[in-house]
Formats: structure tokens, C-alpha cells, sequence
């Protein structure tokens, strides 16, 4: 029985890159959902584009009357809430932080990325169009940039791949993958398969990716905490 | 003796001629965005504008409401400057969009921090930088690289406006500014990007009222300053600090 | 936990090597200028450092004190960086002044508007930008010059540094820090161009002490924090806030 | 008798270009008088190369003890006092406000000036070296730059020259000389005499500067208020 993980545990798994003090960046969809599954007593600054450092938890959907304030909003557009020692500034200072490569850990969505690390997750395939927003300057820039993504598109083919199809976000920025079946690191030698989610053998999860995967020799279970 | 305070909207932005450059600031829902400027320009009607934000308006983040997709619905733009200029969803496009892509208005899509550093460039009196943002990308198209540390930089031009509409929390009479949260945002360098800033406050004090090492915008950059009267009934709780007290907790977040 | 708090000044200066590249807030008196770290490097003695900072020390502005004069008085330089590096006293020349004369320090002087622009690119991963300034002057000497708008403008690259000894007002124990009137200068820049930023400051409160839009450099730029506890006898009214209120007479200045 | 106008009196001319709302700098020596002679009324904003706008006047000698503080000085490390309306901000945006075209009027002391508005006023020529400082990013950049001076040098000499000889501040920068014998205004075409002080004639003036002036057709007697 091969299970894929849950969005929840692929989030749940890549908050075990953050440590203490870290400033992480956290794009939308998967990687929002990181900052539940911060180990206790460990302190992560949350960066925000639109200028904001070490800002709270999300207004809860019971609290949105009492406490939704559009002055108070992260880069999804999602109302959060105050926290001591959080701090304003501009958007040109904002991007001063991430282009100056003051962002440990940016986590960010994929469309595709390949054994180079080439990112792709702005333009929209279907639409032909998208929005670059600040995602480029993380991709860019991010000390370390961890790519969030089931491993295969809704009708099953991979989103690892060995070219990008739709317009590269940036090349060879991508540190790690974290999918629902795999944790796979981007090497200078290509992609090195580290974790497995339980039930799937490296032959599993090579038969949905196109770049040839080397093995850790120390490949193990994904752990979860 | 210098005056900066009108009383309408309307009058703020009377002379703005069609062809002019205006910046808007704006992001991810109302909080920064000058709300009633915009629609004054709206009714204004300059037409042949080109609007540099970060969105084209409309984008359907969180709040749906009129921000600048107005000046698009009325036809007065020629051209976008922006990063994040298409809707969040497919089933929903946004009149910018539409306009985009049957060629209506010109499109010059930038990356975010590329964006915020031309327009705070434009401000400082920067002609040109080199940003590694965008180097080997679509965005590289037709600009210089060039490699620094090893690393290949793209050469990004200043941007600068006629006008700027932004929006601040309180202003003192001298155009001195401060803002509330995330409503800062963009507001600040467009301020000093602009030949006439123009900008949509809260509240008006006296010169003396702000306390000067937490002015953010200095009142240089600021020709006209309009009070907001009413309240236009986004979820917002402007008597309340954003500062809290407490035991921090590294759990949330 | 992150703990950025030391109790002393030694401690936060004890592994800056030989060689490395310091920059030091400063300008026009003590105002700023970490009086406490720079006499704790002098102690501890590395050699051979480049100071960037916009005097050379000594300069003789108003107060005479020892600032990073001492550093030049120890040998522990070798290169400085600085927009305004001699005495303004012919007759009282500085330390720095006479090594650099005799070549024994090398000086890189830089326009001071190109210095604090350098020091913030920097921080913000510019590499490089074009600005007027020194277009024409010795200053543009092995530089590339370019017109932009007609005008000729000249390349300018970033500098980054190993360490940053600042002076603030405040500080929270995240780091976050605001500054007291003009001893903010160069010091929120720097502070974000050297891999370790060390802050001296008046006070140190817990998170949430400070007005969160009110702080001016983010805690995420300091990475060791030390409480000034004695007083260096300089004119000063730490306790006074510069917000006055009152009629504003346009005569004074 | 041909007297010459004394230091406070080139300012108080000086004070005479400025307009309300201004935004002004003024530099070392006769330009820092300048702000004694504000009219009445006109409301002037002194930008600080150190990040300050909209400051008051400078501590009296007899106030010192009370009123002198380390953390308020003006570029010449001068203590000045506080007023309603001023803001701080740091270097880079400092210079960001010269850079940028925002200051109005820079009052910058003069070593040599041409016809063609090139100033020298840096390099000690007696000493060999100099300090640069904000003098090169307002001589460039401001919108309209005053040189403020004594028409020649203690030994006599011009100090409105053909060439300088010691190394320039910025070429073609001067917009309005102001010395203790005359009111010149460089034009693209040359020096324009356009004022004089009590006594003296053209040919008085020509005869202690080195190129040509041409005069005025409202040429007239320096007004001082």
C-alpha cells in the first residue's frame, strides 16, 4: 500500500530544516503551512515582502471579526496577528533583506524543478501568464531555497524533471525537495534521494521522476518529528 | 507660509494630465492602498496613464474591492508597471488582465524587489543598479549582464513619476508621515520617487506631534495631504497599536 | 533560545582577527559612534584591519575624543575607507593623517553619499549602481563611466564587512534597535552590511518594548548585543526626547 | 573707499535666494550664517548630511551645559537644538534626498570657481590632502548651488579663476557666486555681473577676476534685506 503524504506532513517535514533564529521565508500553499509544526521553544522569525519580520500566527477563521485588520496582513494577503518583538518596514528595505541573503530558509511552491535545481513556479501553464511577485527574489537570493511539491502533477507525470517547460523563476536555486513521497537533495552531482515516505522503494519513486536519482547511503524512512 | 492640506480628494488630483506616470501605492488588499484617490482619479478621468503598483489591480488576494482595476475599467491606462499583475484565479481574470491580453495596455512585468529598488533608485537619485535577480530567466531580455563575484547581475533602470498616490496613517502638516503595519509597504519610496506625492491619511497633526526618529517618510517628498472622513468598511482597527507586550512563544507563528 | 545579550564589551569584540574588514558608525563627534567597542578592539589588538567609516578618527569636529583614532595610534590598521579622513586643523593633524601621508595606511576616499550608498548596497545585495557624484573629478579615476539622461555617472561597487561595531539608543534582546536623533547615521546601514553586526547601546528591553513600526534596524542584523553602564562624560540628555511641541516660528534655524 | 561686505553681510544676500518651503543645506563657514538671516515668516527646511531635516537653531554659547547633547549636531558637529516638524533618518537615505535632486539650495564655500561653475573647495592646496565629505554629492546634485566667498584669496589673488588648480568638487555645479564685492551669476554663455557692493565698479571687480563678466542689464547695488 503506497500512501502519499498529506500536504500537512510534507509541511510538517520540511519544518525540521528550520532551526533557532532562523528567518524564514514562507510562500503560498504548502510551505504557509510550515509554521504550524515549529518545534517547541524554537524561536523563527517569520519574513513577510511586504515588510514585516517575526510576525504572529494567522487570525483564526472564529476570530476574524475581533482581530482581521488589513494593516496586518502577510505576503498571501492573509490577516496575522501581533507579536513582541515583530518589526515594520518598507518594500524596498523588505527585498534589501532577501536580495542581501538575509532569509536562511525560503520554502516555496513548484511547478517544476529539475536535477540542476532550476526552479519553475510563476507562470500559470494554463493561462499563459503569471505573477512573478517576490517569489524570484527568494528564489534568487535565500541562503537556502527548499521547494514544496507533490512529486507528480494531478495526472500523474512527474515535476521532477530534467528541463523546464514553463519559464524558469531562477536557475539552480533549489536546495531541497520535499514531495509527498521523497525528500531529495539538489547536489553539483544532481539529485541524491535521501527519504522515502513509508512503503515506496527508490524504484518507486525513480519511476516518477525523469532525472536519474542517486541513493544517500544513509536513505532512510521520512521523519516526520 | 506652506500649505499642503485639501480638503478633497477631488482637488488632490485635479491636474493630473492624461500620458502622466503615477505610482499607486498597493499590496495584497487595501491596508496602504490610497482608496479614495484612486477612485478621485477614477472620476477624474486622465486617460493614457501609466500606472506603476504592484498589481494591476483586481488580483481577488483576501478583500475584493474597487482599488486601482477601476482606472483599467474606465479605460484611462496605457501601460502597467508591475510584479503581480494577473488575477489569483483562473475563473475569476481581472479587467487588467483581460486588457493585457488582447493587447490593450502594455504590460512591463518586474520582479518584486527589482520593483520596489527602481522605484527607491528613482528617489535616490540612483540611475541604474545591478540586481542577480532575474539573470537567466525571461526577465533577462534585452538587458545588460554582467558578472560580479562570479555571480551574473541584471542592470535594472530608476524609476521615477509624476505623481505618487500613497496612503499613510497619520501626517503632521509639514507632509511628515508614519504608517500602521504592512501598510507601509510601497508607500514610503514611491513618496520620494514622485515630482508631486500625494498622500491619504488617517489623521493630520500638528508639526511636533510625531516623534521625529519615528517619522518614516520625511515631509519633503509630500505636496498634498487629504484626511480620510468616512470609513470606507474594510475590517481594519485603526485606534489599536500593533505593539503587544508578553511572554514570547516560539511555537507560534 | 536565542541569547544575543553579552556583558561585556571584550567578550563581543574577542574573535575579530587580523585582517579583518570593520566598520565602525561615526560621524562629527561621539554622537553614534560605539565609544565602548572600538576602545575594547583597541585592547584586544587585531592588526592589519581595513576601517570603513567616514573619518579616519581624530578629525577634531567640536569634541576632541578618542574615537577610532586609537586603532591608527595602535598600528592595528591597514586600509581605511572614509569620505572625510584629515584633521580639519592644519596645525592639529590626526594619527590617521600621518600614516596615511608616510604610506603606511592606505586610504580609499570616497564621496560620503557614495559611501553610505556603497555600505547600504551592501547590505541589500546590490552589487553595484551608477551614481553623478564624481563624474569629472579625481574621484572617477579607474572607474567606469556611463550616461544615463545625458549626464555622465560613474560605477560604484558594494562593500560589505566581516564585523560592524554600531551605537544605538535601545535595544530589544531580538536585536531590533532604534537610534536618538542624529546618532542614527551611518550605523542602520552598516548594520546590515557585515556578517556580524555588535551593537552598543543605552538600554536593552524585552520583545515588544519597542514600537514595532517605530524600530529602524531589524533585530535580524545583530547578532551580539552590549549595555553601556557607565557614562563617558560626553554632553548628552539621554533621558530627553527631541519631540517638541509648540508654535513653529519660521525665523530660527 | 571701497569696503568690502563682511562675512555675515554675503550671507545675509545670500539668505535673500531662499523661498518658502526651501529645502537648504548649508555648508562650513559663511554658508552655516546664512540661516540668521531667514525673513520673517518663510518657513526653511535645513537638510543635515547626518540625517536630519527641519531642525532649529544652534546652541548658544551661554546655553551649552544645558542644552548641548552629542546626539543632536548639524554636519560641522555643531549642537543644534530641536523643533517642531523635524525628522531623522540614516546616511543612505540622507544622501538619498541630496542624490535624488530633493534639496532645493546648497550654500558651499568656494576655494575657485570658473566661469563655467566648476568648483574646487575640498582638496587643502596648502596641505596636500582633504576631506571630500557630503560636499561632492551636494555640489552635484542639488538643484541650485551658491558658492559663497571673498572674492580673492588673503593675498589678493582671484578666486574666480579659468581653470581651478586644485582638484575639483564637481564641474559646472555653481549657479550663483556670492563674494564680498559682487553678485555673479553663471549662465551657459559666461559669468553675468549682476550686483555690486557700495563703491565699487565694474572695472574694480573685473580687475580681481580672472575671466570675463559681462553685465547685467539691471545691474545694481547688493540688496541685503
Amino acid at each position: 500500500m503506497k500512501e502519499r503524504l498529506s500536504r500537512e506532513a510534507i509541511a510538517m517535514r520540511i519544518a525540521r530544516e528550520l532551526f533557532d533564529g532562523a528567518v524564514v521565508n514562507l510562500g503560498i500553499g504548502i510551505p504557509t503551512l510550515v509554521s504550524s509544526f515549529v518545534p517547541e521553544g524554537m524561536t523563527v522569525i517569520y519574513h513577510s515582502e511586504n515588510g514585516m519580520l517575526g510576525f504572529g500566527p494567522v487570525v483564526p477563521a472564529e476570530d476574524m471579526k475581533e482581530l482581521a485588520d488589513i494593516d496586518l496582513v502577510n505576503a498571501s494577503g492573509q490577516y496575522v496577528q501581533p507579536k513582541p518583538g515583530m518589526c515594520f518596514f518598507h518594500h524596498a528595505d523588505s527585498f534589501g533583506i532577501i536580495r542581501g541573503g538575509h532569509v536562511d530558509i525560503s520554502v516555496l511552491g513548484v511547478i517544476e524543478v529539475t536535477d540542476h535545481g532550476d526552479l519553475a513556479n510563476w507562470m500559470f501553464p494554463g493561462r499563459g501568464v503569471g505573477n512573478i511577485g517576490g517569489g524570484m527574489d527568494l528564489a534568487f537570493n535565500a541562503k537556502k531555497v527548499i521547494g514544496a511539491t507533490e512529486h507528480t502533477t494531478k495526472d500523474g507525470k512527474p515535476k521532477i524533471v530534467k528541463q523546464c517547460c514553463v519559464p524558469l523563476t531562477s536557475p539552480g536555486c533549489v536546495d531541497l525537495i520535499v514531495t509527498d513521497i521523497s525528500v531529495i537533495e539538489v547536489t553539483p552531482y544532481g539529485l541524491l534521494l535521501k527519504e522515502y515516505a513509508p512503503g515506496w522503494s527508490v524504484e518507486d519513486i525513480q519511476a516518477l521522476t525523469e532525472p536519474e536519482l542517486a541513493v544517500a547511503k544513509d536513505l532512510k524512512e521520512i521523519e516526520l518529528v | 507660509m506652506l500649505n499642503k492640506v485639501l480638503d478633497s480628494f477631488d482637488a488632490a488630483v485635479a491636474d493630473i494630465p492624461n500620458g502622466a506616470v503615477v505610482m499607486i501605492g498597493n499590496f495584497a488588499g487595501p491596508g496602504g492602498t490610497p482608496y479614495y484617490l484612486i477612485h478621485a482619479l477614477a472620476r477624474q478621468g486622465a486617460r493614457d496613464l501609466t500606472i506603476v503598483a504592484n498589481t494591476a489591480g483586481g488580483v481577488g488576494l483576501t478583500l475584493d474591492y474597487d482599488d486601482h482595476r477601476l482606472l483599467f475599467q474606465n479605460r484611462q491606462v496605457r501601460k502597467v508597471i508591475a510584479s503581480f499583475p494577473f488575477s489569483t484565479s483562473a475563473s475569476r481574470p481581472s479587467i487588467a488582465e483581460k486588457q493585457i491580453l488582447a493587447n490593450e495596455v502594455e504590460l512591463e512585468i518586474v520582479p518584486q524587489g527589482t520593483l520596489s529598488e527602481r522605484i527607491r533608485a528613482g528617489g535616490a537619485g540612483i540611475a541604474a543598479f545591478y540586481t542577480p535577480t532575474g539573470a537567466g530567466t525571461v526577465i533577462e531580455s534585452g538587458k545588460e549582464r554582467r558578472v560580479f563575484d562570479g555571480r551574473p547581475h541584471l542592470l535594472e533602470l530608476a524609476l521615477k513619476a509624476d505623481f505618487a498616490l500613497i496612503r499613510a496613517y497619520k501626517a503632521d502638516t509639514f507632509g511628515n508621515l508614519v504608517y500602521r503595519g504592512t501598510a507601509r509597504q510601497f508607500n514610503p519610496v514611491m513618496a520620494a520617487a514622485a515630482a508631486v506625492t500625494i498622500a491619504e491619511v488617517d489623521h493630520i497633526v500638528d508639526p511636533g506631534e510625531l516623534d521625529p526618529d519615528a517619522v518614516v517618510t520625511p515631509g519633503i517628498f509630500v505636496k498634498r495631504i487629504v484626511q480620510v472622513k468616512e470609513d470606507p468598511g474594510f475590517p481594519r482597527h485603526p485606534e489599536r497599536t500593533f505593539q503587544v507586550r508578553g511572554q514570547h512563544q516560539g511555537k507560534e507563528a
